[in-house]
């Protein structure tokens, strides 16, 4: 591998070949985006498509977003938690105001909270504000502060407050059922953008929020245009029908001419899963056999084609994640080892399935072909995204498959990988078990000391990864497209799925 | 001599006739209580207009349709309702030769084929049925090396030839033929005409003849009865019934005959019938034939008349014969 | 007359019956459920058990079909599961767009292929005939969503021509001009095959009809080709076409997945495959009735105009 | 009697310069299909080093995305586009004959129930329902010939009916009744015969629109999937490279478009000589 | 009496993907004004082609090769289809062989009439339609005022060559052909029309050719009879000539292969069939069949004997009695 040469890249988070014939900045104008489906229900409580979670994140801001060891605060002036840990307090900006025009108070805030904790209403927002030993409890303290009070310690749990995105109780209250309600062919929010018009099928139309709190955006509409057919969508693009939209790699070289490219880091992370759950590969040198097996880079390439988009992964944190370590074992490209390493599993006449969405499958492929060398036989099988996740989540289609490519986005928060390894998560989807590491997760999100901490969580991925519970790949970037009138891109804080954090700040020049 | 092969007693055969459009399903009375009796050896001639059911007649008594009604007595056993097994036996004494010699032979079938057809019923060996089949082609006047032919490659005579050796393959007592001349060329009809003559008086075939040319039911029939609308109307010896027709309509069918030798065609009394057949599914009450005779009386108007023996072997339905 | 369309009337509604039974089974037998976008990992039994409860899917296929139809005949569709409208908004939404695009690709489609089969009818074997023969068999073989794309990387890429995709030029004010340039391409797509299976059927009807005895008769008395071919020929040649009408009526409901998806162009045919990939089986099965009502009205309708025009039927009724 | 029907058909076709290009071509593409494995490249083999390469002399179609010599994989793809466009139409005919042939021998109430089913199964919307089945049954390529087979039997059932109605008349089939020869005979000898043609010609038609439809099918995402790729797959993959390598798109695209026309061609040139059978 | 139509030599082949098709090799006859000529055949004979070649609607891979067709003097053979219009309907009409299919199904019997009636002799639309009604009236059509509304389906057989024949008679043509007339009909129809045609040609001085295969037909009606064999005309002559002084070998074939009512007598069938008219016979076309059949027929076609001012006939067994 050419970890080194990666290295130098790892910080290039914003903006490749922004053109540099700056012209005049003008107000107003209107910025086009494609998405690939329409939207769904516009609500911070229910949406869960990448098009809707885009809208909901301009249409309803949130309390603020952590970035790092940073708050960037949005609706929230203050969150504070107590020495404890077991409550925090949050304080909301003064003079802040929905869409409508009417006042935002904490007691929008308690209505939003008690409607996520409403079984009724249905949001899976819920389980966020669940542990074991109960559910989270608000008090409203004064016109602006509540208080969040948990019945245990969880570290993460400053990222969870601060993704509540807040709708007002004057629209929303005395509805039984939200989700089916007319008031969201309307929705109001508080965030950069307000809601326009949907044109079914077609396009949805925000416009500019006057009293939006970082100061009024520049562009007077943003424009969610439905092209479900990508190549149609691309020509839509070079033909300046739209205006910005998310590329894969490849198509980079293509684009960069006549437009901005811009490929940040999704904090996602790429990797196999070994499904342990009772098949084969329960066993551990069978495991590190296919390891070994694997070139990393090349399955990187498949995707990214260089590491000028994505990263080799080592660990299974996100390559932003805290405390996150490459000192773990690599398992870097080695055939013989890999032989070896089967041999001593003493299984024979190996089949294993693959399962995979889609149409696209060059990573199956490759994998097919690398575990041919080694005499592993895999069989590959397609499925629809519904069934996929049934095949990695539910208990009695688990048996369906051995091996899957698979990402996942828990953010910078170490605390949160613990669901994906400990026996008894949900989304411990491959089956892993290790009695001693679960005990180091409980250990490291109760513990205070961040120098210990980081310590735990070291030895953490040492283990996990010495195991070989997950083959991780790499850390893709999302690379979007941008005509070059548009600028102050990266003020906007380019950010996974929803692109952009605020749009308040893209700029049209002339 | 004189001793029927076939009766047939108060047969009738209704089809039903499906209507989409509108209410209820009709039927067409195609033969409507119609009997008569065709003895051994003898042709029988069947004439009528076209569409007043003379096919289905012959179809009804060789069973291709199951009658409605009444009875077929076929060489002394009664067919009429009998199952197919049953009638598995009677089959092959009874043979049909059809009108359209292009419709009647499978194309995809050799000469050799088609007659082998009737044969592989019987239990005759491969040898056996070659030598019948050889037999048949020569008879027919067609030639032995025919028989790897298709249809497709003979003429319309030729091909009536070989619908008559199949139908000749299992030796029939009893033969329909249904108008095997009306689609040949005058020149060729001739032909065939001669050649079921002779193969009748080789084998003492009985022949049912169904033909809407008079003349030509005249010159092969020993027996010939007229149809109208279902009904038989006359029935009469073939001589018997040219020189004294007594039914209006067999007068006017005898008349409408195109007479082939101008001073006779000169000076003949046409009688011409005006207006058309009336439609088979709700025929007129009383005398069918009542809309176009010229010689109605009242009586007609309201009562059916029923075929009646008024001399030996003449019978006519006419009020106006008694 | 009354009768026979009171009949059919009853047929149809049966044959709708029978075929929304048919759909619904095959629908709910299938695996997988609308319940899986809702159901996230961190769901136990019982909270999966309540979202589906929730979307109307625990109980057994039979009652879920009866509760459906019940509602569907107090003219209520549902709610769409992904969305949450009222499934006849959400079509009534999506209508528009399709009736639009295939009633002008209809349109067109006739337009162009009815004096086109004609003139390859008459001059049958010329050379003309077997050109536009040969570009007729090329429409009906031609993948559709291949022809989009070449289109589009033609006309709106390379020559620049016309939008390539959507109904209208996002930030203007709705016009009905803006939206025909948008439509054109998808109409041209839509139109190519039918152009070609009509061209095809008209041309070999007027074959047929020039062949007819009655045309000797006309030729018999001196009268012109043209008048032969556009005043006798052409009626015996045009009233088979109503039959093909009724036939395409379903055609504007859901005729253009393809072409809708490769266009993005926001019409039922989208809303379709999109229901599909979302598990929404209320829009499935409205979509689906409303494709079968439209069939079945379409094949009434074409009768019943037929046997107007047609007087040979006309006296049969 | 069925090498008379042969030769006859043959004739038919070769006496037609279109019909001769169609076989042609339909015998090319099918036999080239069935020996894509004399090819010297891997359908399969990756390499990424490869990839976009155009059309040369070594890979004469050039290399995909993955850098897979795309000849080979167009050779294999004849193999699945073929093999659907072939086995759902032996579904589909099969069905078609037996329910229409049934349909017309039989008549009564056994006809008017299938003819019922065929027109309810006419009525919804199959291309809508194929996509559904498709959809939640898994697209693979078992399942998408059988459901377009399944779903595609109708026409052919129709056309067999009112053939096997206007033979079942025919005089050489009241002659064969009068022999009391058995109705599963009557209908080996006599009616499948003469209906074969017909059934020919449907088949040819239905070969060509499951190739279609399974391209439609792949486009939506629902078509054969990987590691197997038919034409119409491999077309709707290169839809994103028009502009870079505009030749991914035209070899699957010029594949289908002339299997599709060919057997096209070929069902109207067996059908026009049915059709003038008389004259 | 003036011939008004004179037909020499005509030649007419097909020329399909089988090779050409000599459907007439030459033939040559006149009509007289006010005439019955019945031409007689078997099927294939060419009786059709002739009469398709007077009008002028050979189409397609047909070609008229050789001949002239004069109509009133004119030799119309080559003249434009343009002024070919004009001789049709106006000059000659024609009646066809199937009056279910001849007319237009979808327009009214008065539609068609008029139509014609409209173009051929300029009359306006209420004016054709008092002539229509007339026609029809004359006929035999009864209550012609509702009939005239009816569409072609509404009529039976009899009454639609009823409507064929007004619709000739109605461009009062000089010459009107019937192509089998009878054939498709019924014996008691069949009478009907030859009883309404015997009528009219009292009535009209219309010169008319009558085909048919019928010898009853021709006997009943017919002036003078062209019998016509592989595409040539074997006998021609008066009705009386043709039936009680027969000559061609082919003529006295016919008459005894038609059974005759009352007469016991066998048939005498002419055996074999009729020629391949792709491969025409260098010499008489009748030579296969033929019972006098002698070398020379083989060889050369016969050259056509008058054996009286009308009779003619082309068979060299006449030439002994010429000689
Ligand atoms: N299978 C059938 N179904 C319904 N109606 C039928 C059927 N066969 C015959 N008919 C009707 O029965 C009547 C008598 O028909 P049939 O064929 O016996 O007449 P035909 O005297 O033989 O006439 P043709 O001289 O035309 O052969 C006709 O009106 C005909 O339409
Ligand atoms: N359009 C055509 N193409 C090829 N051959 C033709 C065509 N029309 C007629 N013929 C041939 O010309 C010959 C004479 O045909 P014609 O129609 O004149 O016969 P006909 O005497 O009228 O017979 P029929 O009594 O059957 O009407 C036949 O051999 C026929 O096959
Ligand atoms: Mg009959
Ligand atoms: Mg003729």
């Amino acid at each position: 591998g050419d970890e080194n040469s990666s290295d130098d890249k790892q910080d290039k988070q914003v903006s490749k070949n922004e053109k540099e014939d700056e012209g005049k900045k003008v107000e107003g104008g209107q910025m086009i985006f494609r998405v690939s489906s329409d939207s769904r229900v516009i609500h911070p409580l229910y949406g869960n498509d990448r098009t809707t979670l885009t809208l909901v994140n301009h249409i309803f801001a949130p309390l603020y977003n952590l970035k790092g060891e940073d708050i960037d605060y949005w609706l929230a002036e203050k969150v504070e938690p107590s020495e404890d840990y077991l409550s925090y307090k949050v304080k909301l900006k003064d003079e802040l105001t929905w869409h409508d025009g009417e006042v935002l108070d904490a007691d929008d805030l308690v209505f939003t909270f008690n409607t996520i904790m409403d079984k009724k209403q249905g949001s899976h927002l819920r389980d966020s504000f669940v542990t074991t030993e109960g559910e989270v409890k608000i008090e409203k303290i004064d016109d602006l502060t509540v208080k969040f009070i948990l019945p245990e310690v969880q570290i993460g749990f400053l990222d969870t407050i601060g993704g509540i995105r807040m709708f007002p109780e004057h629209v929303y209250g005395d509805i039984e059922n939200i989700q089916a309600s007319d008031v969201n062919n309307n929705p109001v929010g508080s965030g950069s953008f307000k809601f326009e018009e949907r044109k079914s099928g077609e396009s949805i139309t925000l416009s500019k929020f006057d009293n939006f709190f970082k100061g009024t955006p520049h562009l007077d509409n943003v424009v969610y245009r439905v092209i479900p057919e990508t190549s149609s969508a691309e020509i839509a693009l070079q033909n300046g029908e739209i205006d910005a939209m998310s590329i894969t790699a490849d198509k980079v070289e293509k684009f960069e001419e006549s437009n901005n490219i811009l490929a940040f880091d999704e904090d996602r992370l790429d990797y196999i899963i070994f499904n342990q759950n009772g098949g084969k590969l329960d066993n551990e040198n069978l495991r590190k056999a296919i390891a070994y097996a694997l070139d990393r880079d090349e399955l990187l390439k498949a995707n990214y084609l260089s590491t000028d988009y994505a990263k080799p992964a080592y660990s299974f944190f996100a390559d932003k994640t805290l405390y996150k370590t490459d000192d773990v074992e690599k398992y870097e490209y080695n055939i013989e080892k890999a032989k070896e390493l089967l041999e001593e599993s003493g299984l024979k006449d190996i089949n294993l399935t693959m399962v995979y969405r889609g149409k696209d499958n060059v990573r199956e492929l490759l994998v097919q072909q690398y575990l041919k060398e080694i005499g592993i036989n895999v069989e590959l099988k397609a499925m629809d995204m519904a069934s996929f996740f049934n095949a990695l989540f539910e208990k009695e289609h688990q048996d369906e498959y051995d091996l899957a490519f698979n990402g996942y986005i828990y953010g910078k928060e170490p605390s949160t990988y613990a669901q994906v390894f400990k026996a008894e998560s949900m989304n411990n989807v491959s089956g892993y078990k290790n009695e001693e590491v679960d005990k180091l997760w409980d250990e490291a999100a109760k513990e205070k000391d961040s120098s210990k901490r980081e310590k735990l969580y070291e030895k953490i991925q040492k283990e996990i990864i010495k195991d070989a519970a997950m083959y991780p790949i790499d850390y893709g970037y999302a690379i979007v497209a941008v005509n070059p009138k548009f600028k102050g891109l990266e003020d906007a804080a380019p950010a996974p799925i929803h692109m952009f954090d605020d749009l308040s700040q893209i700029y049209m020049v002339e | 001599m004189k001793e029927p092969l076939i009766e047939i007693k108060n047969l009738k055969k209704y089809f039903e006739v499906k209507n989409s459009f509108l209410k209820r399903n009709e039927f067409v009375k195609a033969v409507d209580n119609v009997s008569f009796n065709i003895n051994k050896g003898e042709t029988f001639g069947l004439v009528g207009e076209s569409g007043c059911g003379k096919s289905t007649i012959g179809r009804t008594i060789t069973r291709l349709y199951k009658p409605t009604e009444g009875k077929i007595i076929f060489n002394g056993n009664n067919i009429s309702h009998m199952k197919e097994r049953g009638l598995k036996k009677h089959r092959k004494d009874m043979q049909i030769i059809f009108q359209d010699p292009f419709a009647s032979l499978n194309p995809y079938m050799s000469v050799g084929d088609i007659i082998n057809e009737p044969l592989e019923i019987l239990n005759i060996s491969k040898k056996d049925r070659f030598n019948i089949i050889y037999d048949l082609l020569e008879k027919v006047g067609l030639n032995k090396g025919d028989i790897d032919r298709y249809p497709g490659e003979f003429s319309g005579g030729q091909r009536q030839r070989i619908g008559i050796a199949r139908a000749l393959s299992v030796k029939p007592k009893f033969i329909l033929c249904d108008e095997p001349t009306s689609a040949l060329d005058v020149s060729i009809q001739a032909q065939v005409i001669n050649i079921l003559k002779d193969l009748q008086d080789e084998f003492g075939l009985t022949y049912l003849f169904i033909s809407h040319d008079l003349s030509m039911v005249n010159h092969i029939s020993d027996r010939i009865g007229v149809m109208y609308l279902g009904k038989l109307v006359e029935v009469n010896t073939s001589d018997n019934l040219y020189k004294d027709p007594l039914h209006p309509y067999t007068k006017a069918l005898l008349s409408s005959i195109p007479i082939a030798d101008p001073d006779l065609a000169k000076n003949r009394n046409r009688e011409i019938l005006t207006g058309d057949v009336p439609s088979p599914i709700n025929p007129p009450k009383g005398c069918r034939f009542k809309t176009r005779c010229k010689y109605k009386i009242d009586k007609c108007e309201y009562i059916e008349p029923e075929l009646r023996e008024i001399k030996k072997g003449h019978s006519v339905a006419c009020h106006l014969t008694i | 007359m009354t009768n026979y369309i009171l009949k059919r009337i009853l047929q149809g509604i049966t044959m709708l019956i029978i075929i929304s039974i048919i759909s619904f089974t095959l629908m709910h037998m299938a695996p997988g459920d609308p319940s899986t976008s809702y159901i996230s990992p961190k769901m136990n039994a019982s909270e999966i058990q309540a979202v589906k409860e929730r979307l109307g899917l625990n109980e057994p296929i039979y009652i879920q079909y009866i509760k459906w139809i019940k509602k569907v005949l107090q003219g209520d569709l549902g709610y769409s599961l992904i969305d949450f409208k009222p499934v006849t908004q959400v079509i009534k939404s999506r209508l528009p767009a399709t009736v639009g695009l295939m009633g002008s690709s209809l349109l067109l489609s006739l337009l162009i292929s009815i004096p086109l089969g004609l003139y390859t009818g008459k001059k049958k074997g010329k050379t003309i005939d077997n050109i536009i023969t040969t570009i007729s068999y090329i429409g009906i073989s031609i993948p559709s969503f291949w022809f989009g794309i070449l289109l589009i990387y033609v006309f709106a890429y390379k020559l620049n021509l016309l939008p390539s995709v959507g109904m209208r030029t996002l930030g203007e004010p709705d016009s009905i001009l803006d939206v025909i340039k948008h439509g054109i391409l998808p109409c041209i797509v839509l139109s190519f095959s039918s152009i070609s299976i009509y061209t095809r059927y008209i041309r070999t009807s007027t074959i047929v009809q020039l062949n007819a005895n009655y045309v000797r008769t006309e030729e018999a008395y001196g009268f012109s080709k043209y008048k032969i071919m556009f005043k006798y020929v052409l009626k015996n040649v045009l009233l088979p076409i109503i039959t093909i009408l009724g036939m395409s009526l379903p055609n504007i409901v859901t005729g253009a997945f393809v072409t809708e998806t490769v266009f993005g162009w926001p019409g039922m045919g989208r809303l379709g495959v999109d229901s599909i990939f979302n598990y929404d089986y209320p829009v499935i099965m409205a979509t689906t009735m409303l494709t079968a009502t439209l069939l079945i009205i379409g094949n009434l309708v074409a009768d019943i105009l037929y046997g107007i025009v047609d007087p040979r039927i006309r006296n049969m009724r | 009697m069925y090498i008379k029907l042969m030769k006859g058909l043959k004739n038919q076709v070769f006496s037609n310069k279109l019909g001769k290009f169609a076989f042609f071509i339909i015998i090319t593409f099918t036999v080239i299909s069935i020996f894509a494995f004399l090819s010297p490249y891997d359908p399969n083999e990756i390499d990424m080093a490869s990839r976009f390469t155009s059309p040369n002399i070594k890979n004469i179609f050039g290399t995909d995305i993955m850098g897979r010599d795309y000849f080979t994989r167009i050779l294999y793809g004849g193999r699945i586009s073929l093999s659907v466009g072939f086995l759902s139409m032996l579904i589909s005919t099969i069905i078609g004959t037996i329910v229409g042939s049934i349909s017309g021998y039989f008549e009564g109430r056994i006809d008017s129930f299938l003819m019922r089913t065929v027109d309810i199964l006419m009525s919804i919307p199959s291309f809508f329902i194929i996509l559904i089945l498709n959809a939640y049954l898994k697209p693979s390529m078992g399942i998408i010939i059988s459901v377009i087979g399944l779903l595609g039997w109708m026409t052919t059932a129709r056309l067999v009916r009112a053939e096997t109605l206007s033979i079942k008349s025919s005089e050489y089939v009241l002659y064969a009744k009068s022999l009391g020869i058995s109705n599963f005979k009557i209908i080996k000898k006599h009616i499948i015969p003469n209906v074969l043609p017909t059934i020919i010609v449907a088949a040819t038609l239905s070969i060509a629109s499951a190739i279609l439809i399974e391209s439609s099918l792949s486009f939506l995402g629902m078509g054969v999937q990987a590691p197997d790729a038919s034409w119409g797959s491999m077309l709707s993959n290169s839809q994103g490279y028009i502009d870079e390598a505009p030749y991914l798109g035209v070899f699957p695209g010029i594949f289908i478009l002339l299997t599709v026309l060919s057997f096209n061609i070929l069902g109207d040139v067996i059908r026009n000589t049915l059709d003038s059978r008389g004259e | 009496m003036n011939n008004i139509l004179k037909v020499k030599n005509l030649k007419t082949s097909f020329f399909t993907s089988n090779g050409e098709v000599q459907a007439v090799r030459g033939i040559s006859f006149n009509v007289k004004q006010g005439e019955v000529l019945g031409i007689v055949g078997e099927s294939g004979s060419g009786k059709s082609v002739t009469s398709m070649s007077i009008m002028g609607l050979i189409k397609n891979s047909g070609k008229i090769k050789d001949g002239d067709i004069t109509f009133k003097g004119e030799n119309i053979k080559n003249y434009s289809q343009k002024k070919l219009r004009n001789i049709r309907g106006n000059e000659i009409s024609m009646i066809f062989q199937d009056p279910m299919t001849s007319l237009n199904p979808v327009y009214t019997v008065g539609e068609q009439m008029s139509d014609i009636l409209i173009k051929n002799k300029g009359l306006n639309k209420k004016q054709a339609r008092i002539e229509v009604i007339k026609y029809l009236e004359s006929v035999g059509i009864s209550s012609p005022e509702t009939r005239i509304d009816n569409y072609p389906h509404e009529f039976s057989g009899g009454m639609r060559q009823r409507v064929m024949i007004a619709m000739a008679l109605s461009c009062k043509p000089k010459l009107l052909i019937a192509d089998e007339p009878t054939t498709a009909l019924d014996v008691t129809i069949q009478a009907q029309i030859l009883d309404l045609m015997k009528e009219l040609k009292h009535k009209t001085n219309t010169s008319t050719i009558i085909i048919t295969h019928d010898l009853g037909v021709v006997a009943e009606i017919c002036d003078r009879i062209i019998v016509m064999y592989g595409g040539l005309i074997m006998e021609e002559g008066t009705v009386r000539e043709i039936f009680y002084h027969t000559n061609h070998p082919y003529t006295k074939g016919l008459l005894n292969s038609i059974p005759k009512i009352g007469k016991e007598e066998k048939l005498l069938p002419i055996e074999g069939f009729p020629p391949n008219l792709l491969n025409p016979p260098k010499g008489c076309p009748f030579y296969e069949r033929c019972n006098f059949r002698m070398d020379i027929c083989k060889e050369k076609r016969p050259d056509t004997f008058n054996l009286s001012d009308t009779h003619k006939s082309m068979c060299f067994l006449n030439r002994k009695v010429e000689i």
